[in-house]
């Protein structure tokens, strides 16, 4: 359905500065690069599969130099603010997953060279679960995770 | 789904009496079991009993804590007329409760609110 | 009511060398899975897919989103540069082929 | 436990039945409400400042706080300013517009809810708005949502710090009823569930309903129009008066109804002395 690893390769080398070679050399356009949705990514069902159609690998590594800014309560599951930032060098891409959302994936961003891996976005999560950030750098993945607690409503129905 | 808990309900409240002549002695504890089961559906269901709202009780997650925890129950309300009680219009022991009169206002049924009761011995 | 305004609301500040933009956008962000309470259907999925930010025209992030993002989208990132007055850009494309874009002055030192 | 029950007692007399409110809602005056409500909260939450409580469960819940401090980041009303603002100058078919109604400008706030002698009534904002546009030959905006929220957003924009000050004219006696009518309607229990207004929002503010906060009732009326995340948009405060009704499965009165005026005249007296801070965000 689609190519994860020709897109890895696209996005890899948008990061390292190629794609506008590559687009000068009449390959490809960078809008056209850039607007590929990852719809594997986005469908899977499990975050393993999310993130292996995302990286391109399921080799991840835990790391420390992730940062996960969430509430540790949600307020209202339907607005929880997110943001995802790292010291790791080279960030080419930033992805946040909610592991108990029937379809994980929620947010990716591609990063330009001078952009800082720094991002912020509210998402919705129907339950409490791990909030995970997923960094891409080189031909690394690393990960990260906060648990976030969804608030139960005291009312009832 | 609904009928057969409420038979056992009844089963269960009258058991000393009735469920001699109703029900196969052989069930009786499967009967008491299916009571207890539906009394914690009750108190769980957030339409219903949502107690959970606002007491700590059992593997509940993420509980309220308007009331006090629901713990020993047999040991706080050995009469279990008064626990009926304080289901039924928590009011009359104390104007200022917050807790709904589940009976008084009909929010939970009898056959419900004597499963729950059921339940709440267990706790 | 006039129509011509735009679905986001953008601010770009510089400070220190770098450029922080916030974006706010108004969208439905349906997952496909909310059920219209009067007819019992689903709603369709309508959500932004992607966000685009440029700054001089050079693509400094691509956002992909499912309808995991919270209803009226927020953005927030940050690059290296930019200057009092400069130009930044983000557009959305959504799942339905709709689209709007928008553009900010950077505020920043003179 | 005994203090809650102490001071609630002291407030409105009574504990919450209705009936024995009813008769002594009259019992206290006006000055010594507030003196008395404020005092229950500022004791009960003794480290937030006065004005804090203008941000509702926010003064009170750093991990709620957290996250509506990320949400005013770029508040979700921030459009509905603007677009509040469009209306306010888009003229009427007869050419005339708000401002000829409110000849100081939209910086309204300070100056509603307010007691009108003459027609003996509670006048709250949207009510002045939807006069205004009736006098004019215009049809009257919905109460709860959209175009009134949208202008009641820019006005409240614009109204920001400016302080309550809700009056209870002296010696008149319809406008001290209206308030004890209000006063009535926020203590006494209500619907299947029994709760009335201060059941959550005094005697069990700060606790939690499973894991929502109750947020205290001082301040409550500073913030609107609020954009809630429940609802996914800006709505009104006679909008929330009618949810939490309903959520206590009580029937709820209509939007700007003589119950809801009056209400919001003695809860908006309640929060004399803070700041108003509208819009906001809420869960």
């Amino acid at each position: 359905m689609i190519d994860v690893k020709r897109r890895v390769f696209l996005k890899g080398s948008a990061a390292a500065g190629a794609v506008v070679a590559a687009a000068g050399a009449g390959l490809i356009a960078p809008q056209a690069v850039l607007a590929e949705w990852n719809e594997a990514a986005f469908r899977s069902k499990t975050v393993a599969d999310a993130i292996k159609a995302q990286t391109g690998t399921d080799a991840t590594e835990e790391s420390a130099d992730i940062k996960i800014k969430a509430p540790e309560i949600a307020e209202n599951g339907a607005v929880v603010p997110v943001s995802v930032s790292s010291s790791i060098a080279g960030v080419t891409a930033i992805s946040i997953l909610a592991a108990s959302n029937p379809s994980p994936m929620v947010a990716s961003f591609a990063l330009g060279e001078s952009t800082v891996a720094d991002v912020s976005t509210r998402i919705k999560m129907g339950k409490t679960g791990d909030v995970i950030a997923l960094v891409q750098a080189g031909d690394k993945v690393y990960t990260a995770k906060k648990e976030v607690k969804v608030t139960i409503g005291g009312c009832g129905g | 789904m609904r009928k057969p808990a409420k038979l056992t309900a009844i089963a269960a409240s009258f058991a000393a009496v009735l469920a001699v002549s109703l029900v196969p002695v052989s069930s009786m504890a499967e009967g008491a079991k299916e009571t207890i089961a539906m009394g914690k559906k009750v108190a769980y269901d957030r339409k219903l009993g949502n107690c959970l709202a606002c007491h700590m009780m059992d593997d509940g997650v993420s509980p309220g804590d308007l009331g006090p925890p629901l713990v020993a129950m047999k040991t706080r309300f050995p009469d279990p007329a008064k626990l009926r009680a304080q289901l039924e219009d928590p009011m009359a022991a104390n104007a200022n409760t917050m807790m709904p009169p589940f009976g008084k206002h009909n929010i939970l049924t009898d056959d419900q609110l004597d499963a729950v009761i059921e339940y709440l011995y267990t706790l | 009511m006039a129509k011509a305004k735009s679905s986001i609301k953008l601010r770009a500040k510089e400070k220190n060398g770098v450029t922080t933009v916030k974006a706010l956008m108004s969208h439905p962000m349906e997952t496909g899975q909310r059920k219209n309470k009067k007819t019992g259907e689903n709603i369709p999925e309508h959500f932004i897919q992607e966000v685009v930010g440029e700054y001089n025209g050079k693509v400094v992030i691509t956002t992909s989103w499912s309808g995991g993002v919270s209803k009226d989208p927020y953005l927030s990132f940050s690059f290296k540069g930019g200057a009092n007055g400069e130009m930044v850009k983000v557009s959305w494309t959504d799942n339905k082929g709709g689209s709007d874009s928008n553009e900010v002055k950077i505020k920043g030192k003179k | 436990m005994k203090k809650t029950v102490v001071a609630i007692a002291i407030l409105c007399v009574v504990g919450l039945s209705s009936t024995v409110v009813a008769k002594n809602a009259a019992d206290t005056t006006p000055a010594q409400d507030i003196e008395t409500y404020r005092s229950y909260f500022t004791k009960k939450f003794p480290g937030v400042p006065l004005q804090e409580f203008s941000n509702g469960v926010y003064a009170i819940d750093k991990v709620s706080r957290d996250s509506w401090e990320a949400i005013e980041e770029f508040p979700p009303y921030e459009p509905f300013i603007e677009e509040g603002e469009e209306l306010w100058n888009t003229p009427f078919a007869n050419g005339k517009g708000y401002a000829d109604c409110f000849k100081d400008g939209p910086a309204q706030r300070k100056n509603y809810p307010h007691w009108d002698a003459k027609r003996k009534m509670v006048v709250t904002l949207p009510l002045a708005i939807n006069e205004c546009r009736e006098a004019n030959g215009e049809k009257p905006l919905k109460w709860k949502v959209g175009a009134i929220a949208s202008l009641l957003a820019y006005m409240g924009y614009e109204s920001r710090g400016q302080t309550t000050n809700v009056v209870i004219p002296e010696g008149d006696a319809d406008a001290l009823a209206a308030y004890n009518e209000g006063k009535s309607q926020y203590f006494s229990r209500r619907g299947q569930l029994n709760f009335a207004c201060a059941s959550c929002h005094m005697q069990s503010s700060g606790m939690h309903v499973r894991t929502d906060i109750l947020s205290p009732g001082l301040g409550h009326t500073t913030g609107w129009p609020v954009y809630r995340s429940k609802w996914g948009n800006l709505g009104t405060l006679h909008r929330r008066f009618g949810g939490c009704n309903k959520q206590v499965r009580a029937k709820p009165f209509k939007a700007q109804s003589k119950e809801y005026r009056n209400l919001e005249y003695f809860l908006t007296h309640m929060s004399n002395g803070i700041e108003f801070n509208g819009p906001s965000a809420r869960k």
